[in-house]
């Protein structure tokens, strides 16, 4: 199998997101299902990259003919190409739910806009070099900003604004942070970086550690930078908050992983000091605790449906920070599969939000009241995605969170239990709200409903909750995957010599 | 030659100042745009002083650039002034 | 307003964006030729409607010679006016006496109207604030007669005999 | 020629009073410019990485004639590389926001953050 | 009440400022431990990537890399290398006497077309949100502006052509090439009163180029095996036709991107009613 | 050739000097624009053209720059005075007459 | 040429101040267009001409057009 061809998952969306004002032309409808086949294509395409690499080990794709560290090249290892999956399946399911919804004339733009945002993520969760991700997630803000505000509403526009804003701070850090590396190490390369890292001063490091923080942290919904988080999910339509917490997130988080564990090499066995005093797994921690009870406390004082999930994404996100922080294998793979469960699960969550709120008429919690007698189908759905991811027994966010727990206490320090403390803590304040909007569904109570909902989206909401429930009955379905992935993140060496080939630790 | 240059840095420095003078008082919005075009300007016959004393040919394409386009904003902004109200 | 078809508007922004061209990549060589003269063509293709009042006549020798005594003149006249401008910001008492006066000209076309404002505004002391139809409106910042007629010799005067020999 | 922490001290400096601005106006325009500052500065200090004193322009010329290991004349050109690509996005997010911007005006009458309150 | 509230967030914001700028210079100036700093007036190419770049001797470096290792990190040098001159030198690698073209296109290609791809994307989002907002008809302009901006349109359009030819001699590029272009519309759309921009035919041009864009890529991957590889003789460095593909993709980036600039300003100047 | 061109640039550099002096100067804008714009177009011009001396093969390229120097300064000048104009920007008190105030109503 | 070098930066960071702290808008694109214009004169000056000739014909020239179309949809003076 030739690797080089695995461009094709980042070529592919983009030349047809170039023919898209063409086929606009022709019809909306058509540019809908040229999405939503393109991520058929890329999520197949993916699926069968991700077996060859789980038997095989990782693999390099070169570009230009340029070998790295010279050139650009992607790396294709499980954890790459498990998140690119993930995020493919989740950009078709949404494709396939917004072939169902009503034509608006803006249609062919957002449907371009969302293969490239998506297409982008794929990108940023593969390349192996800083300046690309730099590029690509430029592409993600700019493209994701576009969706929010697509709604054309006060609100989604002051959403979009905040989200540019907190944006371009980030990347303008992030810039800085590549400026310092190539100013020292003189490269760009994530590879030789990671191998000639413990070269730079350790001032110079954190601060280049902290410069980063800035610009992934935005897009991972992450403490300092997510104030945009509420107004954007609150301002835009909920399929597009399927696509935020699903696809955004996801690529932020992989971001954090790959370069903060593999490049810089921030774990317990070799700390990076900030200023001599502070070690980055505790201020991890600290972050991932932070934002969960941040978001989780939020979400319990709101009415509004899309700002309680998304808070609840939000405080998902520190839960798999924690999980990074932690630093063990074990919780690692809690987080990794966490992340899983996180984007199929929320993804559903906002699809039905999604048709209920087009089904009662409104984004409050109290106008649903009675919606279960009156859909019971949806309502269970919903109920599902919600087990989901409060992590009831059996279903799946159960089991990424007691991988997450068994890390916590294998590493068995009291700063550990603390933090450990506070996020189940939390986790029982998401128990206490998401059950109280099931307990209002199901309530006894009179409604009238508006809009018919295309069967197109109860395929796609179906075929998430089969995932979510096949994910919890069998959760050793993906273990080698997962068990993979977070030992390519731990093992350092092994992706230096992939990329820079065999014999560079000579 | 190193006099001469000196001479010429130092009095394109007196009417940068004085340019500036005039960007930072100007009373009104029009004052502040003459000294926008008037930096242009200068700054294109600098850049092909500069080019001459880096001898190298191909950076005049930048002077090019900038005595091709620099107009373009100050007939923007004047075109914008022309038809609207002031206040 | 259209003196001269396509084909012939077309063919001089052919050589005049050629020749420019050759200008742009100084060092001549065949390639550049070569490649100077398919921009060219291509780039006057779309932008043939713009040379109003150009075509092939514009080529012919009277014009040509037309345009070559221009240029010196009107660079003599800047550097007349630069000094006198020179002497009155230098003077410590600035002894100005601006106004907006009016002037005629006979110049028909739009590229020679454009053509003398641009020059009236080159010298300094003399700035066109607007053009209606044959009417030049212009900001002069020292006049001894605000006279239509005066205006109309001393200022445009000088430059329309010359501008005439190659425009309308 | 100068000494390059002139021109780091420049970058920094222009950093800081555009975050100074993003982070107290109010009014969405001006954020915007300020936005612009911090871009713009952001490209000063990227070229000022790959500057070298007594470099040249990173093209090859008559002048110039040859170029081999033994007289590198060049100052680095990849950080310039990257720096043209981070103008042409800066473009495209200052147009994305700009009219972002109007639409907000159009929705609240107003360009004031603090006063956008409400839904529309 | 409003004053204070207004100090006291300048008064913090100047504080955050002050103390990011302190770490800036602290981690610039006073390096606490050992370890390498940024360089300040003794920067080596020699220590950088981009040494390969300025002597396009890239395949050799990964040669040299396979058979080294770790000895190739701490003396970049150590590659062979020849000395390249302008108008004699054939056959490189890579053919383009300006480097930063060369890096742009050929050895880091891929940003670029990620580059494009952001202008595209944001200039697709400026179209769709600006449905709604009316134009605000400017006043007839003068007749001088008028034929000034006729007159000059098409030398504008040559320059900007002649910049994206040039790409690999002289400074420039496909992107200052399309924002030349660009800006000669935008004179148009200043000077011309019932100038209308054809927004169907640039974007037909626009999605044309993106795609010969990545076919240029795929018809590397097809028939050299790698994404973005170069398919055609690099001739003679400092020539008109040499570089390979380099030119080639920069009149694809110019027109594109000439197309898409052009589009977003008429767009943001005249508004969309209609949708 | 050599010292042609060093004439020229010395009087580009003071012309330039000059306009600023009388953009500072001169008490109201139209006669700002007056002595600024186009003192500096000229001191621009010729000091282009003097570098132009001083390395004879550059020459077409300088005269090239300064040619579109001279054609596009002007418009911007003259369209910032007319705007001025129509915008309100009073003229000082020294000048005498203006004739284009009465015709500017007529024409709307 | 070091003092055109160090009035070169004064200009920016005086302009960079005026286009934040002014309360017309325009004049802050103004300030920013001569911002634009003077480090573009520097890139040139830091041997970087492709990076000069991009801000040039990009920040300098389009930015400010972008930025006077906007306002001209909104409002140009700041409120209070």
């Amino acid at each position: 199998m030739n690797m080089n061809y695995a461009l094709l998952l980042i070529a592919v969306p983009l030349a047809v997101a170039f023919l898209q004002p063409l086929f606009g032309m022709i019809g909306k409808k058509i540019t809908k299902w040229v999405t939503f086949l393109t991520f058929a294509f890329n999520f197949a395409y993916a699926i069968s990259l991700l077996n060859f690499v789980t038997a095989n080990g990782p693999q390099i794709a070169v570009i230009g003919n340029w070998r790295p560290p010279f050139g650009i090249n992607l790396y294709l290892s499980t954890l790459s190409l498990f998140l690119a999956t993930i995020i493919y399946f989740v950009g078709m399911i949404v494709s396939f739910y917004f072939i169902g919804i009503k034509d608006k004339k803006i249609d062919d733009k957002l449907s371009l806009v969302m293969l490239l945002v998506v297409g982008a993520a794929g990108a940023i969760v593969m390349t192996g070099d800083l300046f690309n991700m730099f590029v690509f997630i430029e592409i993600l803000s700019i493209g994701t900003a576009i969706l929010i505000a697509s709604r054309d509403k006060g609100m989604s526009y002051k959403g979009a604004l905040k989200y540019m804003i907190f944006g371009s701070i980030g990347s303008a850090m992030l810039l800085f942070a590549i400026g310092f590396t190539y100013g020292t190490l003189g490269t760009l390369n994530l590879a030789e970086i990671a191998l000639r890292f413990h070269e730079i001063n350790p001032t110079l490091a954190s601060f280049i550690v902290l410069l980063f923080t800035g610009g992934v942290f935005v897009e991972a919904e992450l403490f300092p930078f997510n104030m945009w988080v509420p107004d954007s999910y609150e301002g835009a339509s909920p399929h597009i908050n399927a696509i935020l917490s699903g696809v955004v997130s996801t690529a932020g988080i992989y971001a954090i992983m790959r370069v903060f564990m593999t490049v810089f090499g921030i774990n317990i066995g070799d700390k990076i000091l900030i200023y001599g005093k502070l070690n980055f797994n505790a201020i991890l921690i600290a972050i991932g605790v932070i934002t969960t009870i941040i978001g989780e406390l939020s979400a319990l004082t709101q009415k509004d449906i899309k700002k309680i999930l998304a808070f609840s994404s939000m405080a998902q996100m520190g839960v798999i920070a924690f999980a990074i922080g932690i630093g063990n294998q074990t919780a690692l793979t809690g987080g990794i599969f966490h992340l899983f469960n996180h984007a199929i699960s929320k993804a559903l969550l906002f699809l039905v939000a999604a048709m209920i709120i087009r089904n009662v008429g409104s984004s409050n919690i109290d106008d649903m009241e009675g919606f279960g007698r009156h859909n019971k189908f949806l309502a269970i759905i919903f109920a599902i995605g919600a087990f989901g991811i409060i992590g009831i027994p059996f279903f799946n966010g159960f089991w990424s969170k007691m991988y997450i727990i068994d890390g916590a206490v294998m590493r068995s320090t009291p700063w550990t239990y603390f933090a450990l403390s506070f996020i189940l803590g939390a986790a029982l304040v998401e128990v206490f709200y998401y059950f109280r909007i099931i307990y209002k569904m199901f309530n006894d109570k009179k409604i009238t409903t508006k809009n018919r909902i295309h069967p197109f989206a109860y395929i796609s909401v179906i075929l998430l909750a089969i995932v979510v429930l096949t994910v919890g009955i069998y959760p050793s379905l993906f273990s080698n995957i997962l068990n993979s992935a977070s030992a390519g993140i731990f093992d350092r060496v092994h992706y230096i010599t992939t990329v820079l080939g065999m014999g560079v630790l000579r | 030659m190193t006099i001469l240059i000196w001479i010429w840095s130092i009095i394109l420095s007196i009417s940068i100042i004085l340019v500036l003078y005039r960007c930072i008082k100007g009373p009104s919005l029009p004052d502040r745009v003459i000294a926008l075009d008037m930096f242009t300007t200068i700054t294109t016959g600098l850049l092909v002083l500069i080019a001459h004393f880096l001898n190298n040919y191909i950076l005049l394409d930048v002077s090019l650039v900038y005595s091709l386009l620099a107009f373009i904003s100050v007939i923007a902004i004047a075109r914008y002034l022309e038809s609207s109200k002031r206040g | 307003m259209n003196s001269s078809n396509y084909f012939s508007r077309w063919f001089f922004g052919f050589i005049v964006l050629s020749l420019l061209w050759l200008a742009f990549t100084f060092p001549f060589s065949l390639a550049e030729l070569y490649t100077g003269l398919v921009v060219g063509a291509f780039i006057s293709l779309f932008t043939a409607k713009y040379f109003e009042e150009f075509g092939i006549s514009s080529f012919a020798p009277s014009k040509i010679l037309g345009l070559l005594i221009y240029i010196p003149i009107i660079l003599w006249e800047i550097i007349k006016a630069n000094i006198e401008v020179a002497i009155i910001v230098l003077s410590p008492s600035l002894p100005i006496e601006p106004a907006i006066i009016t002037a005629k000209t006979k110049l028909k076309s739009d590229i020679g109207k454009m053509f003398l404002a641009n020059s009236i505004t080159l010298t300094p002391g003399t700035l066109t604030v607007d053009i209606i139809k044959d009417t030049y409106f212009i900001h002069c910042i020292k006049i001894d007669k605000t006279d239509e007629r005066y205006a109309t010799e001393s200022i445009i005067g000088k430059f329309e005999k010359h501008l005439r020999r190659f425009v309308k | 020629m100068i000494s390059s922490i002139f021109f780091y001290s420049t970058a920094f400096v222009l950093f800081l009073i555009g975050l100074f601005g993003v982070l107290t106006r109010k009014n969405i325009i001006k954020i915007l410019v300020s936005l612009s500052i911090t871009e713009t500065a952001v490209n000063l200090f990227l070229v000022t990485v790959g500057y070298i004193k007594n470099g040249k322009a990173p093209i090859l010329t008559n002048t110039i004639g040859s170029i081999g290991m033994n007289n590198l004349k060049f100052v680095d050109p990849l950080p310039q590389a990257l720096v043209l690509t981070a103008i042409v996005i800066g473009l495209g997010t200052t147009a994305l926001s700009l009219v972002i911007a109007i639409k907000l005006y159009k929705n609240y009458g107003t360009l004031n953050i603090t006063k956008m309150g409400g839904k529309r | 009440m409003k004053k204070t509230e207004f100090l006291t967030g300048s008064f913090i914001a100047l504080t955050l400022v002050v103390l990011l700028g302190v770490f800036f210079f602290q981690a610039l100036f006073q390096p606490s431990y050992e370890g390498k700093v940024m360089p300040i007036d003794n920067v080596n190419l020699k220590d950088r990537v981009s040494l390969h770049y300025v002597l396009k001797n890239v395949n050799d470096a990964s040669k040299y890399l396979a058979t080294n290792g770790m000895r190739y990190f701490n003396n970049r040098s150590s590659v062979p290398s020849k000395t390249i001159t302008f108008g004699k030198t054939k056959n490189l690698e890579e053919g383009s006497a300006n480097e930063v073209t060369s890096i742009v296109v050929n050895y880091r290609g891929f940003d670029t077309l990620g580059e494009v791809t952001v202008l595209f994307i944001s200039i697709i989002g400026l179209t769709m949100l600006i449905g709604g907002v009316k134009e605000k008809k400017l006043r007839m302009p003068s007749v001088i502006v008028r034929t000034g901006s006729k007159f000059l349109f098409p030398f504008i359009l040559l320059f900007g052509v002649y910049i994206f030819i040039h790409g690999h001699l002289t400074p420039g590029g496909g992107f200052p090439g399309g924002a030349v272009i660009a800006s000669g519309f935008l004179l148009l759309l200043l000077g011309l009163e019932n100038f209308k921009f054809n927004t169907t035919v640039s974007k037909v041009i626009e999605s044309l180029a993106g795609v010969t864009f990545v076919g240029i890529g795929l018809v590397g991957l097809f028939m050299k095996n790698s994404f973005l590889a170069n398919f055609i003789p690099t001739g003679t460095i400092g020539f008109l036709y040499s570089a390979g593909m380099v030119a080639l993709i920069y009149i694809v980036v110019g027109i594109k991107v000439g197309a898409e600039l052009s589009t977003g300003v008429a767009e943001l100047k005249e508004g969309n009613k209609n949708d | 050739m050599f010292i042609i061109g060093i004439i020229l640039i010395t009087i580009g550099v003071i012309f330039s000097t000059l306009g600023a002096l009388g953009l500072v100067r001169m008490p109201d804008l139209y006669n700002r624009l007056q002595t600024s714009t186009k003192a500096t177009t000229l001191g621009a011009f010729s000091t282009i053209i003097g570098v132009g001396f001083l390395n004879p093969a550059w020459l077409i390229k300088t005269i090239v720059i300064a040619t579109f120097i001279l054609l596009t300064a002007p418009i911007s000048s003259h369209n910032l005075a007319r705007a001025s104009h129509k915008w309100g920007i009073p003229l000082s008190d020294k000048t005498s007459v203006d004739k284009y105030d009465s015709k500017t109503g007529k024409e709307e | 040429m070091v003092i055109l070098l160090y009035l070169v930066v004064l200009v920016l960071a005086i302009s960079a101040l005026c286009a934040i702290f002014t309360k017309d808008l325009l004049v802050s694109v103004v300030a920013l267009g001569v911002n634009s214009l003077i480090v573009s004169a520097l890139f040139f000056l830091m041997h970087a001409p492709d990076v000069a000739i991009t801000e040039a014909a990009i920040g300098a020239g389009l930015s400010t057009a972008i930025y006077v179309f906007a306002i001209r949809h909104t409002k140009r003076q700041e409120e209070k």
